[in-house]
C-alpha cells in the first residue's frame, strides 16, 4: 500500500509543472491573441471609461508577467478572477457548474465501463462467431459516429418519436431542485430525501451520458475483446487448463484480468474524449454543467473564464489519469513495483 | 476478482434497468405541483437582472417585471406617467422636475421615495453599464429636493428626455446599501451590490425574484402589494427559461411546458408550430430595423454610385417574403411606426437595370469590370442570428449579378462590436438589427448616423458628416415635440439621399404561445420598446398549471 | 528531403506484396479502403459528381427550400433551397483538406521533435521537448482547440491552426518512444561506430523503423482530425458559410430537428462515414505492418 | 517386455486452421509410454513435438483440428473423454512442464494464487491444507524459501526459479505421467544443468512415466529408456535410447546426430540442407525426401511404413524396406 502512495505522489509531482505550463500557455494565449476582452465585457453601448475600468479590473493595463503573477497570487487565495460573462467570480462559477458535469461524466464512465465489459466479454467469449461480429459492427459504429451526432440522433428519436427519455435539462418541469449541499444534484437529492428528484435526475442523465459514452465504450470493448482473444492463446492459459482448472474459471480469471489491463490503460484517453465531448453533449442536451459554461465563456471571450475552464479540465484530466494508473498498477503488479 | 467483477457488472446492469423502468413509470405519472397561473417564457442567456448592468432583450424583460420605470411606454411607445407622475421643464430646457407618485411600495415593504430615484440614477451613472449610455451625455446632476420631488439638471437641452426615462428602473436604496460588498471598484460604494443584484432584485415591480440560476432560469413570483394596475388573470409566477435549441422549445410548447417561445425561433419552426390548434403566433414590432450598414469611407463603397447600385440590386421582396416573412419593407432610416418617423421618403427597390446604370457611373467601374476581386466586398453577418446568413447569401448572389464580388463572413456578435469600433477594421458591409433606445425617431437617428456613434456597433457607415451632426443635435435639443419631429423628417430625407445603408425591413417580433395566454399584441397593442413586450402587468394567463 | 529518401529506402525494405496480402485478407480493411477512396474521389471530383455544384456557393432558392429527400434531391434540400447531397459531397472536400493540412503540418513537426527528443533523451533538449509536449497533451485536444479557436475569429484557417497546435505532441510522443527503444539496438551502434552523423542516424537508421507506426497513426488520425474539425464547426468555430462544411451543416440543420431531419442527419452520417472509412483503413494498415 | 502400457498415441493427425488455409502438422504420429518408463522425443523445432504433447492433454490452441487418430490413456481414448474424465486426467494423472516458464505463468497472479487454484480444484482442499501442499511441492523442487516464492509474482523470480515452480506444479500429487516439453530450452546455460538434474532425479525417485521432449540430445541420451525421433509431424525412428543413438538408421537421425555440437536454439546447422517443410503444402510421400541425400522415387509417392530393423528399434524409411 505504501508503494502505491509513493507512486501517486510521484505522479502528482510530475504533473504539477505540466499544469503550471498549461496555465502559462492558456494565460498567454488568452491575453495575446487579438480581440479586446474589456470591450467585449463592457457591452456594445458602454462608454470608453467603462471599458478602461474593466481593463483595469482585469489588469489588462499591466505587463503580461505581472498579470500572470497576480493571477497566481489570486489563485492561491482560491480566486480565479472576475468573469466578464457571469459578472461574478470565476471560482463561484466553477463551484456552481462543475458538479453537474462531473456527475454526468461519472455516469457516462459507468455506462462506458459497463457497456465495454459486456460487449468486450461477449465478443471475446464468442470470438470469430456471430456475437463477435455483431459487437464488432457495433464497435465500429460507436467509434465512427461522433458524440454530437449521437446527441442529435437521440434528440430526434426521443424528443418526438419515442418520448421515453427527456432530451434537455436536469429536472422535469415541476421537480423541485434539492437544496444545494454538495452541488452534486444526485447526492443533494438523497440528502434531502427527495427520492423522486433523484430518479428524475438519473432519468435526465440517461441520454446525454449515453451519447457521451458510446465512442469510448466501443473503443474499450474492442480492446477488451482483442485482449481476450490474445490471452486465450497464451501459454499461461494452456498451463491452467492443463492442470484441470474449469473453463469458466479460466475465462473469468486467467483470461479476463490480463485483458483488462490494456483496456484500463486506454481509459486515460477515453476520459479525454469524455471531457472534450461533454462540450458538445451538454450544449445539445442543455445540461447545466461546466462544459456548457465553457462554451459560453469561450464564445464571449471571457478570458478568466477560459483560463479557468482549461485549467480545471487539465486538473481533472490529470487526476483521472493518475486514478487510471493506480488501477492499472493494482491490476498489473509489474507496474507499481518495477519503479521500486 | 471474479466475484467482484460480476458484482460490478450486475450493479451497472441493474442501474440501467432500474432507470429504464423508472423512466417508464416517470413518463406516465408527472409530479403534480399546486395549481397556479404560470407564465414560462423562453429566452437566451446571458440575462443580467441588475438594471445598471443589463441592457439586452431578456435583461430588459426582467427589469420590466421586477422594477418600475420612471416613465412607462404606452401604446406605440407614447410616454405614460408612471413612477414619475408629472414633470416640468425649465424654460431653458436645462432643468427637469419630476414628481414622484406616492404610495409605491418596494418588495422590502418600504415606500419608494425621491431619494431612491436619485440614488438609482447615480448608481447607473457611476457603474456606466446597462442603459447608462442614454444618460451620461446629458445628465449633469440629480437631487431629491423632498421625499417626492427629483430635480435633474442637464448638460444641454434634451428634447426626448422624458422618453429616455423608460430606462430608469428604480432601485430600493436601503436594500442596495445593505448588500454592498467592499472592496469594490466603486470606492465607498464597494461593488455597488452588483454581485448581489445579479441574482436578486431591489425593485417595486409586480414580480419579485424567487430564484436565479445563472445560465438557466429566472423565476419571479407575484408581488402581493403591487401598487399599479394589473390585468385580471395576471400570472402568479413568471419563469424565464434559457433555451438554446428550437427543437427543445418545440417539445416544451407541444407538451404545454412553455407558455411563450423565445423571439428568435427560426421561421421553419414557427411554421411547423403554427399548425397546432392550441398554439398561436403573435407578431408585433420590436422597435428595431434591420439594416445593412455600408462603410462609406472604404473603397468602393465610398462612392455613392456603388452604394446606390447595391441598393437597387438587392431583392427586398425575397427577403421579406421568404427569409423574414411578415416583416414590412423599411420605408426609411427608422421604423415607420416610431414616433417621429417621416413618411413618403424616396426608397430603393430591386431594379437591376438601374443598379447597373449606377454602377457604371462609378469611378471604380472600369477597374471593377476588369478586376472584380480587387474590390471584393466584405459582408459580415452576426453568427448569433442564423437567419442573417440567408440574407447574406442572397445579397451576395444579388451583387454577383451586377458584377460585384462579395466575401461573406460569419462573425460572433462581440467580435462585430470590436471590429466596428475602428474605421479600418470595420467591414464593408454588415447586417445588424438596431433598435431605438427610446421610442422616438431621434434615438435611431443619433445612434445610427451621428459622428459620436461612428465608433460604436450602431454605426458602420462612418458618415462623419458635420451637417448631419448639426441637424441631429439641433433636433434633439428641441423640447417642443411637434417641431422636433419636423426636424427629424428633414434628417431622414437627407440620410436617404446619402444612401449609406440598405434599409431592409422593420423588424417584427414573432413568438409562438399557448392559446390560453393573451398578449396585448394579439389585440394590436404594442409599445415598440424593447423589453416591454412581455409585461406581466398586461399578459393574461387563462389556465392554471 | 531526407524524409523522401527515407521513404524510398523504406519502400524498398518493406515487402509491399506481403503487406498488401496482410491488408487485403480482412474484408473490413478493404471496406475501409473503399470508403476512404470514395470520399477522396468525391472530394476531388466534387464539381463533377455533385448533381448541383453551384449549390456549394452563393446560391438561394427559397421556393424549393426544405424539401424532403426525393429523386431530384436524394438528401433533400436545406433551408436555402440548396441540395444537401451536393453540399455533402463538397463537404468531404473541406473535411479532407482540413485533415491534409493539419497532418502535413503536424507530422513533420512532431516526427522531427520526437526524433530529437528520443535521440537526446538524456540531454536537456530532449527533456524540454517532452515537457512542452506534455503541456499540450495535458488537456483533451478538443478543449484546447476550442479555446484557441474561440480566441480567434472563426475561420477554417484558424480551426486548422488550432487543431495543429494540439496535435503535434502525439507524433512527438510516438517517435520519442520508438527512438528511445531503437536507439539501443545494434544497427544504431554500428552506425555510430562507423562515424555516421547524428542526423544520418536519426533519419536514415532510426526513422525507417517508425514508418509503419507513423503511417498507421496518420491514417487513423485522418478520422480523428475530421472529427475534431467537425466538432469545432458544430460549435460555430469552423469554416465560413456558405462553405459546405459538414460540422456546420449538422449544427445549422439541428435547429430544424425533428421536422426537417434530413438537413442535419445526412451530413452527420457523412461525417461518420469518413471517420469509419479511415478507421477501418488505419486498422488494416496496422494489421498489415504487424501481421 | 510386457510392461503395462500407460499411454498410446495411434496415427494422430493434427492440423491448424489459419487464414492461409489448413496446415497439416501431425501426419500420423504413433507413440507409446509404459508405466514408469522414461521416453525421449527429439527433433528440430517445428517438427510437431509440442503439438503432440498438447494433444495428449487436449490443450491445443483453439484453431487446432484433430483430424484422425486416437490417444489411449490406460486404454481409454482421451479424445473421446467427457468433461469430468478429462478434468480428472488433467488434475490427477498427467502433468506437463512447459517450454517457457515465463509465458507459462500468468504474470498478474502470484505463484501461490495459481498453485492454490490448481490444488483446490484438483483435491478439493481447504486453503490451509492446499497451501501446505503447495509449499511442500515448492520445497521438493529445491526452491529456497518456499514461503517467499509462494507469495511472489512470477516477474519477481528468476527464470530458473520459475521453471522450478513449474516443476513443483507438475509434481503435486501422485502423477503417473509427466510431460516435460523442452523444460530447459529457455533457461540460461548455467541453470540448464541444475534444473535438468533436479528433474531427472525427481523422476527417477518417484518412478513415474516421463516424456522428455528436448533438443539437447546428450541429455536425452543419458536420461531416457527409449527415444522417438520426430520430423515434420512424423515419428521416423524409435527404439531403445542406446540403440538409436549408437546406430541411427534414418538419414535424418543420422544427420541430426552428426551436428550435435552445432545444434543451437533455433537455427539449424548446415548439417542438413533445406528447411522444415511448409505444412500448408507438405511434400508428398516421405516428408523428408526433399532434403534427403538418398532419396528414391518411391519416397515421393507413399509414406514409408515402419520397419523393425533390430529388436525394438523401428525406422520409417524406404531404404530399409525389403
Amino acid at each position: 500500500m505504501r508503494a502505491i502512495w509513493k507512486y501517486i505522489w510521484k505522479r502528482v509531482l510530475y504533473v504539477i509543472p505540466t499544469l503550471v505550463g498549461l496555465s502559462i500557455l492558456i494565460f498567454i494565449l488568452s491575453r495575446v491573441l487579438p480581440g479586446d476582452p474589456a470591450l467585449m465585457a463592457a457591452g456594445p453601448n458602454a462608454p470608453k471609461w467603462v471599458v478602461e475600468q474593466i481593463r483595469h479590473q482585469l489588469r489588462l493595463d499591466k505587463p503580461l508577467w505581472e498579470q500572470y503573477y497576480y493571477w497566481l497570487v489570486d489563485l492561491f487565495h482560491g480566486d480565479l478572477g472576475y468573469s466578464t460573462y457571469t459578472k461574478r467570480s470565476v471560482t463561484a462559477d466553477v463551484i456552481e457548474y462543475l458538479p453537474a458535469s462531473l456527475q454526468l461524466i461519472f455516469m457516462a464512465a459507468l455506462f462506458e465501463i459497463g457497456g465495454a465489459l459486456a460487449l468486450g466479454i461477449i465478443a471475446g467469449r464468442y470470438a470469430y462467431r456471430l456475437p463477435d461480429n455483431i459487437v464488432r459492427v457495433i464497435a465500429y459504429i460507436g467509434i465512427s459516429v461522433p458524440s454530437f451526432v449521437w446527441g442529435l440522433l437521440f434528440q430526434l428519436v426521443f424528443a418526438s418519436l419515442i418520448p421515453l427519455f427527456p432530451t434537455h435539462g436536469m429536472y422535469s418541469y415541476g421537480t423541485v431542485p434539492p437544496p444545494r449541499v454538495t452541488g452534486f444534484s444526485l447526492i443533494d437529492a438523497l440528502i434531502a430525501g427527495q427520492f423522486d428528484t433523484f430518479v428524475d435526475i438519473l432519468w435526465h442523465m440517461v441520454l446525454p451520458a449515453f451519447a457521451l459514452s458510446l465512442g469510448a465504450m466501443a473503443q474499450d470493448a474492442r480492446i477488451i475483446r482483442a485482449g481476450m482473444v490474445e490471452n486465450t492463446e497464451k501459454e499461461h492459459v494452456s498451463l491452467v487448463r492443463a492442470y484441470g482448472i474449469p473453463e469458466r474459471v479460466i475465462f473469468s480469471k486467467y483470461i479476463l484480468k490480463p485483458s483488462l489491463v490494456p483496456a484500463v490503460t486506454v481509459m486515460g484517453m477515453d476520459i479525454a474524449s469524455l471531457l472534450g465531448n461533454a462540450f458538445m453533449v451538454e450544449l445539445i442536451f442543455q445540461w447545466p454543467g461546466f462544459s456548457r459554461y465553457g462554451i459560453n465563456v469561450m464564445l464571449n471571450k471571457d478570458i478568466n473564464g477560459i483560463v479557468a475552464v482549461v485549467l480545471v479540465i487539465g486538473i481533472l484530466f490529470a487526476i483521472a489519469n493518475i486514478i487510471v494508473d493506480v488501477v492499472v498498477a493494482y491490476l498489473d503488479p509489474r507496474i507499481g513495483r518495477r519503479s521500486q | 476478482m471474479n466475484k467482484k467483477l460480476v458484482a460490478a457488472i450486475s450493479v451497472i446492469v441493474v442501474i440501467i434497468i432500474v432507470i429504464g423502468v423508472l423512466a417508464a413509470v416517470q413518463s406516465t405519472q408527472k409530479p403534480q405541483p399546486q395549481k397556479k397561473r404560470l407564465l414560462r417564457i423562453g429566452f437566451a442567456w446571458p440575462t443580467y437582472i441588475d438594471p445598471a448592468v443589463g441592457s439586452d432583450y431578456s435583461s430588459s424583460t426582467a427589469f420590466t417585471n421586477l422594477y418600475d420605470p420612471l416613465i412607462f411606454p404606452g401604446d406605440k411607445g407614447v410616454p405614460k406617467p408612471w413612477v414619475a407622475e408629472s414633470w416640468e421643464v425649465s424654460p431653458d430646457g436645462m432643468t427637469w422636475t419630476l414628481h414622484i407618485r406616492k404610495g409605491i411600495k418596494f418588495h422590502s415593504g418600504d415606500e419608494l421615495k425621491a431619494e431612491d430615484v436619485a440614488f438609482t440614477i447615480h448608481r447607473l451613472l457611476t457603474i456606466g453599464k446597462g442603459y447608462a449610455y442614454l444618460f451620461t451625455p446629458y445628465i449633469q446632476n440629480v437631487t431629491a429636493t423632498d421625499d417626492y420631488t427629483v430635480k435633474v439638471t442637464l448638460k444641454r437641452p434634451y428634447g426626448p428626455f422624458i422618453a429616455t426615462l423608460m430606462r430608469v428602473y428604480v432601485l430600493d436604496k436601503n436594500v442596495v446599501m445593505q448588500h454592498i460588498k467592499k472592496p469594490g471598484p466603486y470606492g465607498d460604494y464597494g461593488d455597488y451590490a452588483t454581485n448581489w443584484l445579479l441574482t436578486h432584485d431591489a425593485g417595486s415591480g409586480p414580480y419579485q425574484v424567487k430564484e436565479v440560476v445563472l445560465e438557466d432560469h429566472v423565476y419571479m413570483t407575484r408581488f402581493k402589494d403591487y401598487w399599479g394596475p394589473m390585468v385580471p388573470n395576471a400570472a402568479d409566477e413568471i419563469q424565464m427559461l434559457a433555451l438554446a435549441q428550437p427543437a427543445t422549445e418545440k417539445t416544451l410548447l407541444t407538451n404545454k411546458q412553455l407558455e411563450i417561445s423565445s423571439q428568435w425561433l427560426p421561421e421553419e419552426t414557427i411554421e411547423a408550430l403554427a399548425k397546432e390548434s392550441y398554439l398561436k403566433v403573435s407578431k408585433f414590432p420590436g422597435g428595431d430595423e434591420f439594416y445593412i450598414m455600408m462603410h462609406t469611407r472604404k473603397p468602393p463603397l465610398d462612392d455613392i454610385h456603388v452604394r446606390k447600385a447595391i441598393a437597387y440590386a438587392i431583392d427586398y421582396k425575397t427577403i421579406v417574403n421568404q427569409i423574414f416573412p411578415g416583416n414590412p419593407i423599411a420605408t426609411g432610416p427608422v421604423p415607420s411606426y416610431l414616433p417621429g418617423a417621416a413618411h413618403n421618403l424616396p426608397t430603393y427597390h430591386r431594379d437591376l437595370a438601374k443598379a447597373k446604370e449606377e454602377l457604371e457611373k462609378s469611378k471604380y467601374w472600369p477597374d471593377i469590370k476588369e478586376h472584380p476581386e480587387k474590390y471584393t466586398i466584405d459582408y459580415h453577418w452576426i453568427a448569433e442570428v442564423p437567419a442573417e446568413e440567408k440574407v447574406a447569401i442572397l445579397v451576395a448572389q444579388d451583387l454577383q449579378e451586377i458584377g460585384l464580388k462579395v466575401n461573406v463572413v460569419k462573425v460572433p456578435w462581440l467580435r462585430v462590436v470590436e471590429e466596428m469600433a475602428n474605421i479600418t477594421t470595420s467591414p464593408h458591409m454588415v447586417s445588424v438589427f438596431v433598435a431605438a433606445h427610446y421610442p422616438e425617431a431621434g434615438s435611431l437617428l443619433e445612434s445610427r448616423y451621428d459622428s459620436k456613434s461612428a465608433d460604436t456597433w450602431e454605426q458602420n457607415e462612418w458618415l462623419l458628416n458635420k451637417t448631419l451632426d448639426h441637424m441631429i443635435e439641433d433636433a434633439l435639443s428641441t423640447v417642443n415635440t411637434t417641431e422636433r419631429f419636423k426636424k427629424y423628417a428633414q434628417i431622414e430625407l437627407a440620410i436617404m439621399k446619402l444612401c449609406p445603408s440598405i434599409f431592409l425591413f422593420d423588424h417584427m417580433i414573432k413568438v409562438v404561445h399557448q392559446d390560453y395566454v393573451k398578449l396585448p399584441a394579439d389585440e394590436g397593442h404594442y409599445t415598440g420598446v424593447m423589453g416591454y413586450d412581455f409585461d406581466g402587468r398586461a399578459i393574461e394567463v387563462l389556465s392554471t398549471t | 528531403m531526407s524524409a523522401m529518401l527515407a521513404l524510398k529506402e523504406w519502400l524498398k525494405t518493406i515487402e509491399i506484396k506481403k503487406k498488401w496480402y496482410n491488408f487485403s485478407r480482412s474484408p473490413l480493411s478493404l471496406i475501409g479502403l473503399a470508403i476512404s477512396l470514395s470520399t477522396i474521389i468525391m472530394a476531388v471530383f466534387a464539381p463533377w459528381i455533385a448533381p448541383y455544384p453551384q449549390h456549394a456557393g452563393f446560391f438561394t432558392d427559397f421556393a424549393h427550400a426544405k424539401q424532403p429527400p426525393s429523386w431530384q434531391h436524394w438528401f433533400g434540400t436545406d433551408e436555402f433551397g440548396r441540395d444537401v447531397l451536393s453540399r455533402t459531397i463538397f463537404g468531404f472536400r473541406y473535411s479532407l483538406m482540413m485533415a491534409a493540412v493539419v497532418l502535413s503540418l503536424v507530422v513533420p513537426t512532431g516526427v522531427i521533435l520526437g526524433l530529437i527528443a528520443g535521440y537526446y533523451r538524456e540531454r536537456w533538449i530532449g527533456k524540454v521537448i517532452m515537457r512542452i509536449a506534455d503541456i499540450f497533451i495535458a488537456v483533451p485536444p478538443l478543449v484546447l482547440a476550442l479555446s484557441v479557436c474561440s480566441l480567434l475569429t472563426p475561420s477554417a484557417f484558424h480551426a486548422m491552426m488550432a487543431v495543429s497546435l494540439m496535435w503535434w505532441p502525439w507524433y512527438t510522443r510516438l517517435l520519442y518512444n520508438i527512438t528511445s527503444s531503437v536507439k539501443e539496438e545494434y544497427f544504431v551502434y554500428a552506425a555510430k561506430v562507423t562515424g555516421a552523423s547524428s542526423f544520418h542516424i536519426m533519419f536514415k537508421e532510426i526513422f525507417p523503423n517508425a514508418m509503419g507506426a507513423v503511417l498507421t497513426k496518420v491514417t487513423l488520425d485522418v478520422g480523428w482530425v475530421i472529427l475534431l474539425g467537425a466538432s469545432l464547426s458544430f460549435v460555430g468555430l469552423g469554416a465560413q458559410p456558405p462553405t459546405p462544411d459538414l460540422g456546420t451543416m449538422v449544427a445549422d440543420g439541428a435547429k430544424f430537428l425533428p421536422d426537417y431531419w434530413w438537413i442535419s442527419m445526412f451530413p452527420a452520417l457523412a461525417i461518420s462515414y469518413v471517420i469509419l472509412g479511415f478507421n477501418l483503413l488505419g486498422d488494416g494498415i496496422k494489421d498489415a505492418f504487424e501481421g | 517386455m510386457s510392461k503395462e502400457v500407460l499411454l498410446e498415441i495411434k496415427n494422430l493427425h493434427v492440423g491448424y486452421k489459419t487464414h492461409m488455409g489448413v496446415s497439416h502438422v501431425l501426419n500420423g504420429v504413433n507413440l507409446t509410454v509404459h508405466k514408469g518408463e522414461r521416453v525421449g522425443v527429439i527433433g528440430e523445432s517445428g517438427s510437431g513435438k509440442t503439438t503432440t504433447m498438447k494433444s495428449i492433454l487436449r490443450i491445443l490452441p483453439s484453431n487446432a483440428i484433430i483430424k484422425k487418430g486416437e490417444i489411449f490413456y490406460k486404454g481409454k481414448n482421451v479424445l473421446e473423454m467427457k468433461e469430468d474424465e478429462l478434468l480428472n486426467l488433467r488434475r490427477k494423472k498427467i502433468s506437463m512442464i512447459f517450454q517457457d516458464p515465463t509465458s507459462a505463468l500468468n504474470p498478474l497472479f502470484k505463484v501461490g494464487q495459481i498453485m492454490l487454484d490448481i490444488i483446490k480444484y484438483s483435491y478439493k482442499l481447504e486453503d490451509e491444507e492446499a497451501k501446505e501442499m503447495a509449499l511442500k511441492a515448492l520445497k521438493e523442487a529445491a526452491l529456497p524459501d518456499p514461503e517467499r516464492v509462494f507469495d511472489s509474482y512470477p516477474f519477481q523470480l528468476s527464470g530458473g526459479m520459475r521453471q522450478r515452480v513449474c516443476i513443483a506444479l507438475a509434481l503435486i500429487g501422485d502423477r503417473e505421467l509427466i510431460i516435460a516439453d523442452e523444460p530447459t530450452t529457455n533457461l540460461d546455460v548455467t541453470i540448464k544443468a541444475q534444473v535438468l538434474n533436479l528433474l531427472t532425479s525427481l523422476v527417477r525417485e518417484k518412478n513415474v512415466g516421463w516424456i522428455f521432449v528436448s533438443q539437447a540430445l546428450g541429455a536425452v541420451r543419458e536420461n531416457v529408456d527409449r527415444v522417438y525421433v520426430m520430423y515434420a509431424g512424423n515419428i521416423i525412428e524409435w527404439g531403445p535410447s542406446r540403440k538409436v543413438f549408437s546406430n541411427p538408421l534414418h538419414p535424418y537421425t543420422q544427420k541430426l546426430l552428426e551436428c550435435v555440437p552445432k545444434l543451437t536454439g533455433k537455427e539449424f546447422s548446415k548439417g542438413i540442407r533445406g528447411r522444415i517443410p511448409n505444412y500448408f503444402k507438405p511434400p508428398s510421400g516421405c516428408r523428408f525426401h526433399p532434403r534427403c541425400d538418398y532419396v528414391l522415387d518411391e519416397c515421393k509417392k507413399s509414406v514409408p511404413e515402419a520397419v523393425e530393423v533390430e529388436h525394438e528399434h523401428f525406422v520409417a524409411c524406404n531404404l530399409y524396406r525389403r
